[in-house]
């Protein structure tokens, strides 16, 4: 048996039946997979995992757990365990009653019990909260609490909805590498939503993200990061988000932003609306072997973060951001050039925000700098 | 706050407690007299336990405050006086309460085996058929029911039956402040007895904190102002003849009433102190009014807590005719219908044991209600009290004096409650500035509905 | 991939209903396992709903059918007469007497409840020194019984024995006919319901008062509000939810005031504090009438509930729900 | 400091005002009746008689029994009703509950003495005259109960919920494991205030008793006041004393509870 998979097939969710909380979603999750549900609020991705959860009717579409229809499966049959965003805890009941509340219920033993507990608080350093009451624990704690809880239930398949999203920065970024740790240990299925990218990006072995109830790209995150689906993908993962600016598309077919140095690019065609965009850490202040095109710019803001810059500045309409390693010093207004490799930059269809597929690496004609003139 | 009141409550319950003990070493003590409720329950069961023969009979009745303690007290004799019957007193609530309460258990198992029931709810109880007339009874034990007061077996009797046992009968009287009077310059040995008396005293006697008259806002006083004069409340023989279609109180007689108290209210010499028995008795106490109408059950109390000499005399009577009495007023004892022969046979029994003279010589100065039993004046009880307290023989003068007639016989109406509201609500209605005709034709109209209403539900 | 991304965003015109008839799967549950919320709801409310049926809502039905009707002697309907008891009730000047009564009872109570109550609750609200006793004593008359509250102030307004009239008299003021007086007898009503509901509405403003963030009177110190400007601006607003509950609530029990009425008054002085409850009562109860007392407990069960929906419409729009 | 003289002024005004004819009902309880007749404020000579004389004439410690057993038991069975049906109106969605909803919250604005009269035929037909069943069965349900508690549960957070449905809880477990653990605090105050108000019932254990054995201690005051007699007050007073001060200590000790729970219920 597919042990730990899920697997869902044209999935919707309608609370109206007039407009969608999740439209037609299909993905197959492998047993042992970490897979993160990422996109902004009110994307969809907490109701496609409590439909996971079952705690969701399905409108349409099919649902495998462990290899088998769920969809009518009430959650407690269907072998998952899950955490929370406020961690529901029982505020009655000490660490300890809230860690074996699920195993008392399925009248595991009592000294098998004790073990997976005291197993579970180990792996979790809870160990001397046992007797504590959940209120008297602190956030990162309570975490740990929720977590152990999940544990200590042994179940293949694990949800978790936004479970840091209530800690500081930097427990945070402490508590994603025990998740993930955690889930590799336990060799458990593990399908996370986040509405944070860097979680998505760091912890996910394969992301799906959402927007509007709509599946946008699923993908392992560095493929996702490299070749974003569409726009919003691109504008969504990564920090900063990709610069988009929308191009003009010369009669030859070659692109200009903002009455800056045009860039060949085949084939476009004239009529066509074009957006370009490029990621913040691609552009270069200084010319270098690879890059191929220059922009004239005005630099607005400037952000000397110690290790790196930021730099913003205008391009036409558009505010761009560069991330630039080292500290740069600039004055606000000064003008100067940047340069962009080519390869680097992704086009995306005006109207539908669709990622055109030949745009990079197709039309890399070296060099195809036509007219104007740096600084 | 806690502290405050957890010692109040710490002190109250140890006295409570003291209390009943104390009560329950004077009762083993003196074998008899007064005992609390609950020894009478445990006294219940111990008998129950020991002889499975004693008959359990059941006695509602409405007396609160210490007049239900007088009536306990005589229970408790008579059980103690046989072995036979054991009789339980059970308190109702008021008057009102009490037929509500006996008006829906009436015919059940629940049904009590003798019932207090106020004059007004007579013709009721009657319809009733939860009920077994005691002529039965008198018939059949051959008592001889002609040795009891006449003028109170008259209102009980129906077309020469009789159907409860008299039990506490009481009339109005007039009490007056005969102190007060001397002061006004009125003779105390020589009250006033017309309504142009009772005016003219009033007038007297009125100063600045002092009214000279007042009534109580009950049905019964009016009642009483007409019965007087003759004049039957409701047609059809004061509805001993047939059901009574319309009432009549709203002739001249009722409406002399009705002017008499709007003089003097106008006059100022009049205050209306509502309808709480307790209120108008604490005015005259406290020397506010210094004439006024009561119960003659209350006649003790009156002069006990006064602070002067009380006088009694006869109720005021209209100048025009001559006074013909009083209408008798209180509550009779019924017996249930639908119940063990047995039971009835104790509840008999007990009819009997208590109107006998010795009996009611101790209830009369016990409560202040007439003795059934005109003998039981004659007991040396009887005759020192009413040595120490002449005033008490007014209203027993007052009642045998009394012209047997309809109208002093008193009214048979189902719906008495409703009618004896309606003229309290018009006599209030009086007093805040409605003039007597209009105020009088208020509560013949109502009264007159309320017949009606009742008449077609039981077509 | 980017083909199944591709393939996604063709589907944008998919409506709900194309998505349910292409790939709506046949629930596999049966009707039992599809009910099974309905049959717990039905379970533990069928408690209630048992009790609510034989004591509330069958009496209500029940009184609907009596009031066709006029009862006998043993309060079963005996004689249809339709709509006679309700066109008598509206052409009885006894009965929009009760009506003027009970609004204007209602208009002496409610307000004043709560005003008093409110007043309590702001005082008791400080942060002092034994504060707590006060709270208690405030909220002391919850604790007290119909009976008791009402037997006390009998005895209170008693014309003669009564210490009102004797605190009145000692500075040289006419003794007041509490009772007694159609005008005053409504109004000494309507002291002891006050009083009787101050302790219940402090309670709850109390709470109220206290469940109010403390950062918004900081802040509005620091804007310099003055205490008057404060309590109109912060605090009525944001206890406003409790005010809301608290007025329906005094309210309704100004409607069904019963006990203090029978004690004090039985409905007099020439029914001067005929509430429509009590006149219910009597009609019943004294007179055994329960057709016409039936009408009238529908009348006032349709007033009733037609004010308060009222309220709650045109009410809780000023009402400001954190 | 001028300030809290004020306040201090006013709290005291206030409570004297508030708390007067409670005092004073305590006053006159120790009073001979001269004492009452010349209107005193405080007794001349203080005594017990009229203590001594209640328990004598009426069977009041037996009332105070009974009162207390109806009122616990019409407790227990309110908050045991009400929190089941709060339960579904918290947490167990399905179509028209609403309604249903609805359908209790108008039952507040049933007057009682309206439906008195059909409760009385009932009770009787039921054969439950003379009994605790009369007296604590009619009280079990309470919209006003089933309200506050429903504001209470309302505050458990849903994923508690959800959370014990994946751990595989019934219904009824998670009713009694978690909602009712959560929501002690309103039980406590749902259970004060029922507690208060069944012993304050007045008419109702009047009407369905017609013997001592179950009646509660409110008829014990109404019967120390006489009719065709005179009151006596002091009496009276030290009745009313006896039966306000199990509800007063009850009321001081759970102030603050109440005070808490109950302003809970009135903010949606």
């Amino acid at each position: 048996m597919e042990e730990g998979s899920v697997k869902l097939k044209h999935i919707s969710k309608s609370y109206d039946k007039q407009t969608f909380a999740v439209k037609e979603t299909s993905v197959d999750i492998q047993p042992g997979e970490f897979f993160v549900l990422v996109g902004p609020s009110g994307c969809g991705k907490s109701t496609m995992l409590r439909m996971i959860a079952g705690l969701e009717e399905i409108t349409a579409g099919e649902i495998y757990i462990h290899g088998k229809s769920a969809n009518d499966t009430p959650p407690s049959r269907r072998r998952i365990s899950m955490v929370f965003q406020n961690y529901a805890l029982y505020p009655h009941l000490t660490v300890e009653e809230n860690i074996l509340f699920g195993l008392k219920v399925r009248k595991v033993p009592k000294k098998e019990q004790l073990r997976l507990c005291l197993e579970a608080t180990d792996m979790l350093g809870m160990t001397e909260f046992l007797k504590r009451k959940p209120r008297e624990l602190s956030g990162g704690q309570r975490q740990r609490v929720a977590l152990a809880r999940a544990v200590v239930s042994q179940m293949p398949i694990c949800l978790m909805d936004e479970p840091l999203s209530n800690l500081d920065a930097k427990l945070r970024g402490q508590m994603r590498t025990e998740i993930r740790q955690l889930q590799q240990k336990l060799g458990i299925t593990m399908i996370y939503v986040t509405h944070d990218q860097v979680e998505a990006m760091t912890m996910g072995d394969r992301m799906m993200v959402l927007k509007d109830g709509e599946v946008q790209q699923i993908g392992k995150p560095l493929d996702i990061y490299n070749n974003p689906a569409n726009e919003f993908v691109a504008n969504f993962i990564g920090a900063p988000p990709m610069n988009i600016t929308e191009a003009e598309v010369q009669r030859d077919g070659s692109l200009r932003v903002h009455h800056n140095n045009s860039l060949t690019l085949l084939p476009a065609s004239s009529n066509m609306k074009m957006h370009l965009g490029v990621r913040p850490e691609h552009i270069l202040l200084t010319k270098t072997q690879e890059t191929d095109w220059e922009l004239s710019v005005k630099i607005s803001t400037v952000e000397i973060l110690g290790n790196e810059t930021l730099l913003t500045f205008e391009v036409g309409e558009t505010l761009w951001k560069a991330k630039i390693p080292g500290q740069w010093h600039y004055e606000k207004g000064q003008v100067t050039t940047i340069h962009i490799n080519k390869q680097h930059i992704h086009l995306f269809d005006g109207r539908t925000g669709k990622m055109l597929p030949e745009s990079v690496g197709v039309a890399r004609k070296p060099a195809a700098v036509q007219g104007g003139a740096s600084i | 706050m806690k502290k405050t009141l957890f010692f109040m409550s710490v002190s109250l319950l140890t006295l409570a407690a003291c209390a009943s003990n104390e009560e329950g070493e004077t009762n083993e003590a003196e074998a008899e007299g007064e005992a609390s409720a609950e020894e009478v329950d445990e006294e219940t069961n111990n008998e129950a336990e020991i002889s499975e023969e004693v008959v359990e009979i059941e006695f509602w009745h409405g007396m609160g405050g210490g007049l239900g303690d007088t009536l306990e007290a005589l229970v408790d004799d008579y059980n103690a006086s046989q072995e036979e019957f054991h009789i339980t007193p059970e308190y109702q609530g008021s008057y009102e309460e009490l037929l509500t309460q006996f008006r829906t258990v009436g015919g059940t198992e629940t049904a009590p085996a003798l019932v207090q029931m106020f004059e007004v709810g007579t013709k009721y109880m009657i319809e009733s058929g939860y009920i077994t007339p005691v002529q039965e009874w008198i018939d059949k034990d051959g008592y001889d029911v002609t040795q009891l007061e006449e003028n109170i077996l008259s209102y009980y009797t129906v077309e020469d039956e009789l159907y409860s046992m008299p039990f506490n009968s009481s009339t109005p009287a007039l009490y007056f402040n005969k102190d007060m009077f001397e002061e006004a310059g009125l003779d105390p040995e020589n009250p006033p007895r017309t309504f142009s008396e009772i005016k003219e005293a009033a007038e007297k006697l009125t100063d600045e904190d002092t009214y000279g008259f007042s009534m109580l806002g009950h049905g019964w006083f009016f009642e009483q102002l007409i019965a007087t004069q003759s004049a039957d409340y409701v047609d059809q023989e004061n509805g001993r003849t047939a059901d009574a279609t319309e009432v009549l109180f709203g002739g001249e007689e009722g409406l002399r009433a009705y002017e008499w108290l709007n003089e003097m209210n106008e006059a100022g010499t009049f205050e209306y102190y509502g309808r709480d028995w307790d209120d108008l008795r604490a005015a005259f106490q406290t020397e506010n009014v210094a004439m006024y109408m009561d119960s003659s059950a209350g006649t003790k109390d009156a002069i006990n807590n006064a602070g002067f000499e009380v006088g009694v005399s006869f109720i005021p009577h209209a100048d025009e005719i001559d006074p013909n009495g009083v209408v008798i007023g209180g509550a009779s004892v019924w017996m249930g219908s639908g119940i063990s022969e047995e039971e009835q046979q104790g509840a008999w029994e007990f009819m009997k044991w208590f109107n006998q003279p010795e009996v009611q010589a101790e209830w009369h100065v016990n409560t202040g209600y007439f003795a059934t039993h005109p003998e039981a004046y004659n007991e040396p009880v009887v005759e020192g009290e009413h040595e120490e307290y002449p005033q008490l023989r007014v209203p027993i003068e007052q009642l045998q004096a009394t012209v047997p007639s309809s109208a002093t016989q008193g009214a048979l109406i189902t719906v008495f409650p409703e009618s004896r509201e309606q003229v309290v609500t018009s006599l209030e209605e009086l007093y805040q500035g409605t003039s007597p005709e209009d105020a009088l034709q208020m509560a013949v109209e109502g009264s007159n509905r309320a017949i009606e209403v009742s008449e077609r539900a039981s077509e | 991939m980017k083909q199944q991304a591709a393939d996604i965003l063709d589907t944008k015109t998919l409506t709900v209903q194309d998505a349910i008839d292409k790939y709506k799967v046949a629930s596999t549950k049966t009707w039992w396992q599809k009910t099974g919320n309905y049959r717990i709801a039905f379970l533990y409310l069928l408690p209630s709903l048992l009790l609510f049926s034989v004591f509330m809502f069958y009496p209500m039905i029940y009184s609907l059918y009596l009031s066709f009707f006029f009862t006998d002697a043993q309060g079963t309907a005996s004689a249809f007469v339709g709509w006679e008891n309700y066109t008598y009730l509206f052409q009885s000047a006894a009965f929009r007497n009760s009506v003027g009564v009970t609004l204007l009872f209602v208009l002496y109570t409610v307000p004043s409840s709560v005003i008093i109550a409110l007043f309590l609750a702001l005082l008791a609200n400080e942060k002092l020194r034994g504060i707590g006793l006060y709270r208690t004593i405030f909220a002391s008359t919850l604790g007290m019984s119909v009976a008791a509250s009402a037997v006390i102030w009998l005895f209170m307004f008693h014309p003669t024995a009564g210490i009102l009239n004797a605190a009145l008299t000692s500075i040289n003021l006419p003794a007041l006919s509490w009772l007694q007086d159609s005008t005053m007898a409504l109004v000494s009503v309507a002291i002891t319901t006050i009083w009787m509901n101050t302790g219940f509405s402090f309670l709850i403003l109390l709470g109220g008062l206290q469940n109010i963030d403390e950062h918004l009177y900081e802040s509005a110190r620091i804007d310099g509000a003055g205490y008057f400007y404060r309590l109109r601006r912060i605090t009525v607003p944001m206890l406003s939810p409790t005010l809301f509950f608290i007025i329906t609530i005094t309210f309704i029990n100004s409607f069904q005031s019963f006990g203090q009425v029978d004690i004090l008054t039985g409905g007099g002085p020439a029914e001067a504090t005929n509430l429509i409850i009590y006149s219910i009562y009597k009609e019943a109860f004294i007179y055994y009438q329960f057709g016409p007392a039936s009408a009238q407990a529908i009348i006032l069960f349709g007033a009733v509930l037609l004010l308060t929906l009222l309220q709650f419409k045109f009410g809780e729009k000023k009402v400001h729900y954190q | 400091m001028k300030r809290k003289m004020i306040l201090y002024a006013l709290l005291t005004l206030a409570a004297f005002v508030m708390f007067f004819p409670i005092m004073y009902a305590f006053s006159v309880s120790f009073m001979t009746s001269e004492d009452i007749l010349s209107r005193r404020l405080l007794p001349s000579s203080p005594t017990l008689d009229n203590y001594r004389d209640v328990l004598v004439s009426v069977p009041i410690l037996h009332y105070l029994m009974n009162s207390f057993i109806v009122a616990s038991t019409a407790t227990l069975g309110m908050l045991i009703v009400s929190a089941l049906a709060a339960f579904i109106f918290a947490f167990i969605p399905f179509k028209g509950r609403q309604a249903v909803f609805l359908l209790f919250i108008s039952t507040l604005l049933i007057p009682w003495e309206a439906t008195m009269i059909p409760n009385f035929f009932t009770i009787q037909s039921l054969g439950w005259m003379n009994n605790y069943l009369a007296l604590t069965i009619p009280f079990f349900a309470l919209a006003f109960g089933t309200f506050l508690l429903r504001q209470h549960f309302k505050t458990v957070p849903q994923e508690l919920y959800e959370a014990a449905q994946v751990e595989g809880l019934s219904n009824f477990q998670f009713f009694y494991k978690v909602v009712v653990p959560y929501a002690k605090t309103s039980f406590v105050t749902l259970g004060i205030f029922g507690f208060l108000t069944t012993w304050n019932m007045y008419l109702w254990p009047l009407l369905v008793t017609t013997n001592d054995t179950v009646r509660t201690v409110q008829i014990g005051l109404r019967r120390l006041q006489a009719d065709e007699v005179a009151t006596n007050w002091g009496l009276v007073m030290a009745g009313v004393i006896l039966v306000i001060i199990p509800t007063l200590i009850l009321l001081a000790a759970g102030q603050k509870q109440l005070q808490k729970g109950l302003a809970k219920g009135a903010i949606k």
